[in-house]
């Protein structure tokens, strides 16, 4: 782990306690699929909250944040309520969008969490016009747009990158690459060794950082939000990691061979990150124990206010299509 | 106040005065900007009067340029995006479909995006098959939208200017081919037509003629034609598809008891379904003779001037309200 | 010979036939290659077997799936592309729309377009408004496309290499939900069914129920409540919805006078509007009462369990018929 | 001019004859256009048929060519008859495609020229289906695919490239970069110094000539095809031109400073080309002044043939749609 000695001990804490509570939010929804308690889907990012944590303390709370269907742990990161999260991915009205839009449609403006999309690579034009829009109103808020490897193999991924870097606009686009699509390793689907070198094909920076590493991954955006916070304009921060779950809570992972999981497995941040912070002189096992307790029970507590919650009721389903109800048209 | 102008005027009017009395509201698109300012010249001046950072030109990225529109209008501003010509909106149909439309049902109404999109059809200018079709079809299928297709200058100004300022995301079509359409066009601001109201363009007593856009002209002048046989036909124009005004419409036809829908989009699988199946659902008994329907053959548009042997013209309308009405009354 | 075979084992057979019998069929899509043979697990076992330059992954890149299988069958390939998830298709319309449909007739025969492009419907899943789209609306309004949407093992099969050996773009659509529904399937290579035949699922003397895909279920579902109160409806599988089987549709609807159209796609601005126009067109005098159509309901489809009380139902059949027929006999 | 050595006299006369023709073809066009003998709309390549010279000599007849609406300069370059152009262009069943593509869309695929796309960034992905053919089929046959600094901004091209560099296709991309689209410089629309530079973002080569010399643009095209001939993958060839006629035929061009324009005469290949050609050993002014002689009576033979020949009939209107007519469906 590379220049702890940067972030105060309480910065690191805070980064824990969001990969904590994103890590713990996830098993806990796994265990309820699991154990039949309820029925959904979710697409795990257990293994990639060093993203998350760093993402955290990079972004004000002001700052914008698009993520996708993998993006419970960003959307922890900015602040969504945890119920707001549980709810939303049970399909009940205490949910961030009353449960209408489900895990891979959750949006909280509130906490700047302005989209999460389940179409891989159209959250990247969306982000370039949040970022627009901030320089319309002179705001100095700035966007990151999260997304996969696989993603950027899509055409919105480069008319995105190339608008924002044309427009030298504020906004950090996050490629969480966690070496596989679905059940499609990232090395058949680009012939470049890093993704970050898509950057050198529209003329912006592209830097690739140890994505299990939240120090590192936390350095790199930062240096890119604050580049964008300076007008001088998009970077494209290629954070490598891992996907512990596979795509999908059940995935089998059969693509994945076991030497790549095993070695995978040793650097997964919630291990790792946990014994750098203990060699930290002001961080102790107790502080530790502390905050993954208090995750825990922040997390049991918003499942259970999810679980108790009624669907949204006719009247809910009906609204919200459009701002008024259509008074015309036999729709 | 009033004065004549073009449809090409109106628009300009309409974006003018949005960008004037908004600061919410700017342009983006591909060379829209002056000293070109669009193939169509539709927003020359803009640039100049209100800054080129409130009227943007982009690189050929159409799902960009849908999608920073859906962005920014997140945030609170009302972008109007322009598809230059409508059969490059596939390229953006995702963020119109999936994103623009949806976003507010998605979030319980947390985030809304009320963009306007305007789509151009070139049909008449002989381009071929792929710079001329009229798709509005599609987008009436997508519950979240809203679809507007004006036929005169008035309604083109006051109808764009109501899309910008909706709360909700609207495509909104314009026909190249009425852009040099000339009629009277109010110039004072907050002139308006709301959305969802069809607009009856032409009385008669014998057959309604539902239609919208560029057809509207076709229709009126069939209806002369047809009134010099002494067939009286109204014309309503529909002016916004979705939401659609069942009401005007059935009014007209419940008078009528008689009813063709014509369009330029291809008949089939077209916007005239939904019409003649809404109209044929509400007045079955009323209905003299079925509802027929007339827009473009079933088959790609050819180039130069064999595109009229496949597209909607005078004579179709004609023919068809002679098959529904002609019997009766000639 | 036939077994007893799931959908999904139908649809891998075709492909696995096609494969093994024409050397200008290959397979891309993303993950559809062996060991994960996709999310659906439809191709299993197919790129093991016919090797992996045949049966070939793709990164996510849409319109670059559907233009890549255009040009390879520009040059007498025959390609099978899959859009994972049908509410994705919109990344790759430009080249289904403005490429595969319209390059015949374009180039007046000289190059041709035949490709194949699966499409599954992912309604059911509770996934949400971005994953449960029914738009098989847009490509029947697009001239120069054939759509097909099967509802049992055999039509699966039959149809799946009828498209794939079709001289034509054939979009074909499969739903998730029907993935293991198990019936009779033939097992001897040749069998087809033929593109643009639809199919009498049951016979009825008192009302038409016209469908199609996974709604066939439904509609007979609600054939059997509504046998017991008495109401014999006969179901029509169009199975084809480009072309369209007129005949079989009118000779039924010519029998029992009275019709519902009933799909998955919303209903208003879809496939039923074009089939009730058709019908009421050429029935209208034999017609008890005007056609009725019901679909999804108009909005985006709520996540998780909330996505019934958009989509369609057995009860909304039920519900139709008994307004179409129900005066009548009960 | 460079290189020039490389080149025999007979090679070099057949690029010129190549360019002659297009140049020819289009002068004539714009000249009926002008004076009202017939309508018809073009966008003109003039000023671009140094591109056009080099693909001729760098493709094999059997290779494939797709292009634009931008793409008279190319069908000549491939071989398609001049009266099946003149004929599209005017919309008359002698076209190569009787008429009912139009400027836009003319394919004629025994030379080779498999598609024109009036959609900018949609011949990419095709090209690629094409060069995936070839491997099917075991021919060692180049599919090149010619669009403009525009196109590269879409996001088509970008899937199609980053598609062609995984598989390693047999594909050459050749950018034919006017520095314009449509009314918009090429430095207002990307952030990169060079269009080849997008190479780097997909890994292949990139490479940037002076379009207006055919020798150094045939060099640099040539060696990219010979590259995918031996299997080693596709590569981005800039070449860097202009169009002196606008986007469209009839354009006036106010969008381009009158310094630009005249400095841009200055490299107009079908001047700066037969200087250079004068200046060989065996290439005289008479060979010369007959290659443009037969240029120009073969372009006038094309287009009184295109003109005299009459409108598609209704059969043929109505043919094509479909392999056979549909039966069904009261369409
Ligand atoms: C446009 C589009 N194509 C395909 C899919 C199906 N799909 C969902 S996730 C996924 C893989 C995405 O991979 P990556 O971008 O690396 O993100 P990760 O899931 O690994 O976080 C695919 C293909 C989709 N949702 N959207
Ligand atoms: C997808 C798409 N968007 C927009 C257009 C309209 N259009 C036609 S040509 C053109 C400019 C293309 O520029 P470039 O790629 O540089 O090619 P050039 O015309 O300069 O040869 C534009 C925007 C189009 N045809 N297709
Ligand atoms: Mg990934
Ligand atoms: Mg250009």
């Amino acid at each position: 782990m590379s220049d702890i000695a940067q972030l105060t001990s309480s910065q690191l804490s805070s980064m824990y306690e969001v990969m904590c509570k994103s890590q713990a939010l996830e098993l806990r929804i796994l265990k309820g699929m699991r154990s039949g308690e309820f029925a959904t889907i979710i697409w795990p990012a257990r293994g990639q909250e060093a993203v998350a944590g760093a993402l955290s303390l990079a972004l004000r709370p002001d700052d914008r944040l698009i993520t996708t269907y993998r993006g419970l742990h960003d959307h922890v990161a900015k602040g969504v309520p945890l119920v707001e999260i549980a709810g939303e991915v049970l399909g009940t009205s205490v949910g961030a969008c009353k449960g209408k839009g489900g895990t891979m449609h959750i949006a909280a403006p509130e906490q700047g969490l302005m989209m999460s999309t389940g179409i891989v690579g159209s959250g990247l034009p969306v982000g370039v016009g949040l970022a627009l829009a901030a320089r319309f109103q002179k705001s100095d808020r700035v966007t990151a747009v999260t997304f996969g490897d696989g993603a950027t193999n899509t055409g919105s991924f480069h008319e995105a990158v190339n608008l924002a870097a044309t427009w030298k606009l504020p906004v950090v686009f996050v490629c969480q690459n966690n070496l596989y699509a679905e059940m499609t390793p990232v090395e058949e689907t680009m012939a470049i060794p890093h993704v970050a070198d898509r950057a050198k094909g529209v003329g912006m920076p592209g830097i690739t950082v140890d994505g299990n590493d939240p120090v590192s991954t936390y350095l790199a955006i930062r240096g890119a939000v604050d580049r964008a916070r300076a007008g001088e304009g998009p970077t494209l921060v290629e954070a490598v990691t891992f996907r512990f779950e596979g795509h999908y809570a059940g995935d089998q992972m059969k693509y994945i061979p076991a030497e790549q999981l095993e070695e995978a497995k040793k650097h997964d941040p919630m291990i790792t990150f946990r014994e750098t912070l203990l060699s930290h002189p002001e961080i102790t096992e107790e502080h530790l124990a502390a905050i993954e307790a208090r995750a825990a029970q922040e997390v049991d507590e918003a499942v259970e206010a999810a679980k108790a919650a009624p669907q949204p009721d006719a009247a809910e389903i009906e609204r919200d299509v459009y701002a008024e109800r259509l008074v015309a048209g036999n729709v | 106040m009033s004065k004549k102008a073009t449809i090409r005027e109106a628009i300009n009017s309409a974006l003018d005065e949005a960008l004037r009395t908004s600061a919410q509201v700017f342009l983006l698109g591909e060379d829209l900007a002056d000293p070109a300012a669009g193939v169509n010249a539709v927003t020359r001046g803009l640039a100049l009067e209100h800054g080129h950072d409130r009227v943007l030109n982009t690189p050929i990225s159409e799902a960009a340029i849908v999608g920073a529109a859906v962005g920014a209008s997140l945030e609170g501003m009302l972008p109007v995006a322009e598809i230059m010509i409508m059969d490059f909106i596939g390229i953006a149909m995702d963020q119109i479909v999936n994103h623009a439309a949806k976003l507010r049902y998605m979030s319980a109404g947390r985030t809304t995006s009320p963009i306007t999109v305007r789509a151009v059809v070139l049909e008449g200018s002989g381009a071929g098959g792929t710079h001329s079709q009229s798709l509005e079809g599609w987008f009436m299928h997508i519950p979240g939208l809203k679809v507007v297709y004006p036929s005169t200058p008035a309604d083109a100004k006051g109808l764009l200017l109501s899309s910008i300022f909706d709360p909700d995301p609207v495509l909104f079509m314009e026909a190249s081919r009425l852009y040099g359409k000339r009629g009277p066009m109010p110039t004072e601001d907050g002139f308006r037509i709301p959305i969802g109201k069809a607009d009856v363009k032409r009385q008669g007593r014998d057959i309604t003629i539902v239609t919208y856009g560029p057809a509207t002209w076709e229709a009126l002048e069939a209806a002369e034609a047809l009134s010099a046989e002494g067939i009286e036909a109204e014309v309503v124009d529909l002016r916004t598809l979705l939401p659609l005004d069942l009401e005007t419409v059935l009014a007209s036809v419940a008078k009528t008891r008689r009813a063709v829908v014509a369009h330029h989009a291809v008949t089939f699988g077209g916007p005239g379904a939904e019409v003649a199946s809404q109209i044929t659902e509400a007045l079955f008994n009323e209905l003299v003779e079925p509802v027929v329907r007339v827009g473009a053959k079933f088959s790609p548009i050819p180039a130069r001037a064999s595109e009229a042997a496949v597209t909607l013209g005078t004579g179709d309308i004609v023919a068809a309200v002679k098959k529904v009405a002609g019997a009766v009354r000639v």
